[in-house]
């Protein structure tokens, strides 16, 4: 009897079923009320399914009801870690459909706050895809820094979490007189801590280990799937909304793009705690350069934006972000508002990323890209 | 007398246990009667001064061997009737040949070393002097098997060898 | 009678009594620990620094709902804990203290294959809790615990047989008597098979970063994942108690238990002063000191990752070890 | 999350008996407020301006596909192109190979809703391309149950955005691998995102007082007992 007759024959004796193990809607790992089934071969994953919509709330369906400016407030529930980039999109969305000039200085202060944002974004990430992959440290470190950005945010606006903190325009307040010292304290002290990270991972065996060639997707998988901001990155795609379509003020910076090369998570790890050191030079750049001047531009004191839409993304912490808007021209609020959520569109790639791994890999891999359930399902 | 009636004691739990795990309903009971019996040998030998054989008993099997059959058992599927789980293709006959074998040959060693006490004494004859105290058993085991028994030994861990050959190849889809 | 019932069931009393006592502490220092290590102040609350913390959180266990999963098998389910504090605690029944026979219960002539063997039973409570809970989470979390216990276990029967060999007597009073006569930790004689013993070790006790079976971010708290209350307190002083075994076997076996440092040189000889069991605890605490400063440090192992290391690793350096040991043994 | 209360609730089945005194005094009051504007009947899709050049990924389609592309619309910086529901699947494959617009990037595909209009539903698909930068947007118009066909064979990233769609306005998608509703539970019923759809939900009503959900499940309360006096 040949060898593979024999084992299948053991197979069938002893009956081993694929086990279709259900991950959350309540699980430490999957990062909210997220459902992963997987479909296990002992410890291997032959397929998943990822059941999102846990905490679906219709925010398109309520923006299409609310006026133009209660909406930047609705954009903030959605990815409610990185609140200044979703405000930071919207806004810019409205303001590309009503042709607004926005003055200049409040374009350097929206670009100061979309960087702390992707820094305090990424230290959330950092955190919690270590805790996952069971470095519980990092966690702690990364929410030290990123308590710090909260501080600069509740200093800038009042609120740590949900910042509102965009207008339609411009900004609705000024920044606070020192803070952009602070944020510059603030940028030589996160360049330290970052070593610190690395000193705890980026040379750990264990870590290595457990991220290198997990996960792997190539560039070209990785577009037509749709994966944006780090994980496509990480495949070696060179694409940055920053760099290719220049919102806010960052045509003015002078900063580089970070790529992966082999497409792992190690790759995407590497290429996020890069993206931190980028994010202190922006800051470092617009802090030093910031002008002088008005923070509002001409906006009508009643929001209504001509008939016609339009599509504007921009690159948040996760990826893509974009916005659809569609405006009828007559009433004050938008006719149709449409998220393009980049935790969705890299959540979709999870499928691909897992099949053939162990268990422990969901985890990582779920962490690796970055979710957050708000923003999957709105 | 004590001896006696903690060997009884222990015999009539020991075969209790044995009927118990041939006879309990779901699989992992009878698995864990299984160690309990293994435990309680342990505990025989103790009593038969044999302190070694009765940790290698608890180490080997039920700290081992019977792990792995749980291992076995917790993965076949038990929603399925006990019935399905039997292959049409027993070899019943070859079975009870087998059985009767073993047997009649445990038979006839007990028999044989009734009549014949004194082999263990002539193989002790040849020791070192100071491994005549009883508290080094251990040491008088290991004396015995790599003197007079080193043929059997090597024989027996051959054929174990041989059996974890087989296992791997029956088990890996591709070497 | 007093000499041969009274005594020895007073002493068990009584270590018993401190094993269990300490194991709470032991999670005190656990949390405290950690706390440090990562930038906060851990328990605060209950008592100074939150030193009553160790007595609160028993107490809040005991107290707790007891929850039997309907679908679980009842007497397995109950059995498991049990089956996994027992041999935690029987073990220190050959643990010395000292050589003075006040200091230890038993001295059994196989004293260290006592103490593996009965280890290996630990891990039916592991196996049979996650059988019995009726779910998947714990069933994998089983799985992999009997796998990694035993391969694990054979890498650590391996490197102790290298130190049996060095020590020529399996009594854990024989091994420290050698060391004492050798004049030298069998530390310093068999680096190797003490780095083994210590990742052996960090395996055999589910300790990071071989915290597989209880993966908190995998498995949501592994083979203990549906009990509760008291029944999960008995893992967790199972868990807790084996760290200390742990410890305490590879201080005797590799840091000269009792004995105080350079037990050869006279010249330190006003360390006896100090009384051996001092010695072997706080030896026990360097050790527990290091696991907890691990669990802070390092990410977890994947369940493949595991396998290769222990069987392609740890197994065949054992091996050669017990070989390398053997040959020196002949020739010198 | 009116799905989550009706399972669980016994004595369901007589909620809208309980319940219809309060609507007819609610219902009023809103539209009173505040009158519907008139729905629009569609999008503006303006030309493009005279003075302005066609970028050539728009002119590369229209000579490789004649006939595919209805109208090309530009609006604040945007292109985009509408094409019939048949030809779908043939313009996205020239998009998506052709040298000059190599659209290899699927950014966005969502719908609105325009209920006047007989073709009531526009699907929208954002593409751009990674090698080329630039983007454009490819309209469908649907109506109610036409099918378009799904273009997860292109861009494996459409499945769940189409799903989506289908999930939110009941677009019919063909041809796709995996239809299944993804944000809404399963067994819900009809498509939130419509503009037809009420923002409170199917079949519910404002509760602007708290102890009106009481009165919902009958239970022994106050203000239950109240009424039954």
């Amino acid at each position: 009897m040949t060898t593979e007759a024999t084992s299948r024959r053991i197979g069938q004796a002893f009956d081993t079923d694929e086990l279709v193990l259900n991950m959350g809607p309540q699980h430490p790992s999957t990062h909210g009320v997220l459902r992963v089934v997987l479909k296990l071969d002992g410890e291997r994953v032959v397929d998943c399914d990822c059941v999102i919509g846990y905490i679906h709330r219709g925010v398109e369906k309520l923006c299409e009801n609310r006026d133009w400016t209660q909406i930047i407030l609705l954009t903030d529930r959605m990815d409610y870690v990185a609140a200044a980039t979703s405000n930071l999109g919207y806004v810019e969305t409205v303001e590309k459909l009503m042709q607004i000039e926005v003055p200049r200085r409040a374009r350097y202060i929206r670009t100061i706050l979309a960087e702390l944002q992707r820094i305090a974004s990424h230290c959330l990430w950092l955190g919690t895809h270590a805790m996952d992959i069971g470095a519980m440290t990092v966690l702690l470190y990364s929410f030290r820094e990123r308590e710090h950005v909260l501080d600069l945010f509740e200093e800038f606006c009042g609120a740590r979490l949900t910042y509102n903190s965009m207008r339609v325009g411009g900004l609705p307040l000024d920044i606070p007189s020192g803070w952009d010292k602070r944020v510059s304290e603030f940028c030589d002290l996160m360049e330290t801590k970052l070593d610190e990270y690395e000193e705890l991972l980026t040379n750990n065996r264990i870590w290595v280990g457990r991220t290198r060639d997990v996960g792997v997707i190539s560039g070209e998988e990785a577009t037509a799937l749709g994966l944006c901001g780090p994980p496509l990155r990480g495949s070696g795609v060179l694409r940055d909304l920053r760099k290719d379509e220049p919102n806010a003020a960052y045509e003015e910076f002078d900063f580089d793009i970070p790529l992966g090369t082999r497409g792992d998570t190690y790759d995407r790890y590497l290429i996020r705690l890069e993206e931190f050191k980028q994010s202190i030079r922006i800051i470092r750049q617009a802090i030093a350069g910031l002008p002088e001047g008005p923070i509002m531009g001409k906006v009508p004191r009643l929001l209504k934006p001509p008939a016609g839409e339009t599509y504007h993304a921009i690159e948040s912490p996760k990826g893509e972000i974009g916005y659809f808007i569609a405006s009828d021209g007559r009433s004050t609020n938008p006719y149709r508002f449409r998220v393009r959520p980049p935790s969705f569109c890299n959540l979709q790639g999870l499928r691909r990323l897992v099949k053939g791994h162990l268990v422990a890999d969901v985890v990582a891999l779920i962490g690796t890209i970055d979710i957050v359930l708000g923003e999957v399902d709105r | 007398m004590l001896e006696a009636v903690v060997f009884y004691t222990l015999a009539t739990f020991i075969l209790g246990l044995g009927i118990l795990v041939i006879t309990a309903r779901t699989p992992v009971h009878s698995v864990l009667f299984l160690v309990l019996n293994f435990l309680l040998v342990a505990v025989l030998y103790v009593t038969l001064g044999a302190q070694y054989v009765a940790v290698i008993q608890v180490l080997v099997y039920a700290g081992g061997v019977v792990v792995l059959y749980l291992f076995v058992v917790m993965l076949v599927s038990l929603k399925r009737a006990p019935e399905e789980h039997g292959d049409n293709r027993r070899l019943g006959v070859l079975g009870a040949l087998l059985g009767g074998a073993v047997l009649a040959e445990l038979i006839a060693i007990i028999f044989a070393s009734r009549r014949n006490t004194n082999t263990v004494v002539n193989a002790t004859s040849d020791m070192p002097a100071r491994l005549s105290d009883p508290m080094l058993n251990t040491e008088q085991l290991g004396w015995l098997l790599y003197t007079e028994y080193l043929i059997p030994f090597e024989l027996a861990s051959m054929l174990l060898l041989v059996a974890m050959i087989g296992a791997i190849v029956l088990a890996k889809k591709n070497i | 009678m007093l000499e041969t019932f009274l005594i020895p069931l007073l002493k068990i009393a009584v270590l018993i009594n401190a094993l269990l006592v300490s194991v709470t502490f032991l999670v005190l220092m656990e949390r405290k620990v950690m706390a440090w290590a990562q930038n906060r102040l851990g328990p605060m609350r209950v008592g100074p620094h939150g030193m009553l913390q160790a007595i609160v959180d028993p107490i809040k266990l005991i107290l707790k709902e007891d929850i039997t999963p309907a679908k679980a098998d009842k007497w397995v389910f109950t059995l498991a804990p049990i089956m996994s504090l027992a041999p935690a605690l029987a073990v220190f029944s050959v643990v010395p203290f000292g050589f003075d026979p006040l200091y230890y219960i038993a001295d059994i002539n196989v004293g260290l294959l006592f103490i593996i063997s009965v280890t290996s039973i630990g891990v039916y409570g592991i196996i049979l809790g996650g059988w019995a809970s009726n779910s998947k989470y714990p069933l994998l979390a089983s799985l992999r615990a009997s796998a990694q216990l035993i391969s694990y276990e054979i890498a650590v029967t391996m490197t102790l047989v290298s130190v049996i060999l060095t020590s020529g007597t399996l009594s854990m009073i024989g091994i420290v008597e050698a060391q004492q006569e050798a004049g030298i930790w069998f530390g310093f004689i068999q680096p190797v098979a003490f780095v083994l013993m210590f990742i052996g070790g960090l395996a055999e006790t589910n300790r990071v970063p071989f915290d597989l079976p209880e993966a908190e971010t995998e498995l949501t708290g592994g083979f203990h994942t549906e009990y509760s209350g008291m029944r999960f307190a008995l893992f967790f002083l199972a868990e807790y108690a084996n760290i200390i075994v742990i410890s305490a076997i590879t201080a005797i076996m590799f840091l000269g238990g009792w004995l105080r440092p350079f037990p050869s040189i006279e010249a330190l000889a006003f360390l006896d002063v100090i009384p051996p069991w001092i010695w072997l605890v706080s030896k026990i605490f360097v050790f527990l000191y290091v696991f907890i400063w691990i669990r802070a440090t390092l990410p977890r192992y994947r369940y493949d990752q595991l396998m290769n290391l222990g069987w392609k690793v740890l197994i065949p350096i054992a091996i050669a070890n017990l070989v390398v040991t053997g040959i020196v043994k002949v020739l010198v | 999350m009116a799905d989550e209360i009706k399972p669980d609730s016994p004595p369901s089945t007589e909620t809208p008996k309980a319940a219809p005194p309060k609507l007819p005094a609610a219902a009023p009051k809103k539209p009173a407020a505040k009158p519907p504007p008139e729905p629009p009947s569609g999008p503006t899709d303006p030309e493009p301006p005279e003075d302005l050049e066609i970028p050539g990924y728009v002119q590369a389609l229209q000579s490789g596909l004649s006939g595919a592309v209805n109208q090309v619309t530009y609006w604040v910086g945007d292109w985009s192109v509408i094409v019939p529901a048949d030809r779908l699947l043939e313009v996205m494959n020239f998009l998506r190979n052709d040298a000059a617009t190599e659209f290899d990037y699927c950014s966005d595909i969502t719908a609105t809703d325009w209920p006047p209009r007989q073709q009531r539903f526009d699907v929208i698909y954002c593409l751009y391309s990674t090698r080329l930068r630039h983007r454009l947007r490819v309209k469908v118009r649907a109506a109610e149950g036409e099918a378009v066909p799904s273009v997860t064979g292109i861009w494996s990233g459409a499945n769940w955005l189409e799903r989506e769609v289908y999930d939110q306005f009941g677009v019919n998608i063909v041809n796709h691998p995996d239809l299944r509703r993804i944000l809404m539970p399963d067994e819900w019923q009809g498509h939130p995102q419509r503009k037809d759809y009420p923002l409170e939900g199917p079949g519910e009503f404002l509760m602007e007082d708290p102890q009106d959900w009481l009165s919902l499940w009958n239970l022994p309360d106050e203000a239950g007992e109240a009424e039954i006096e």
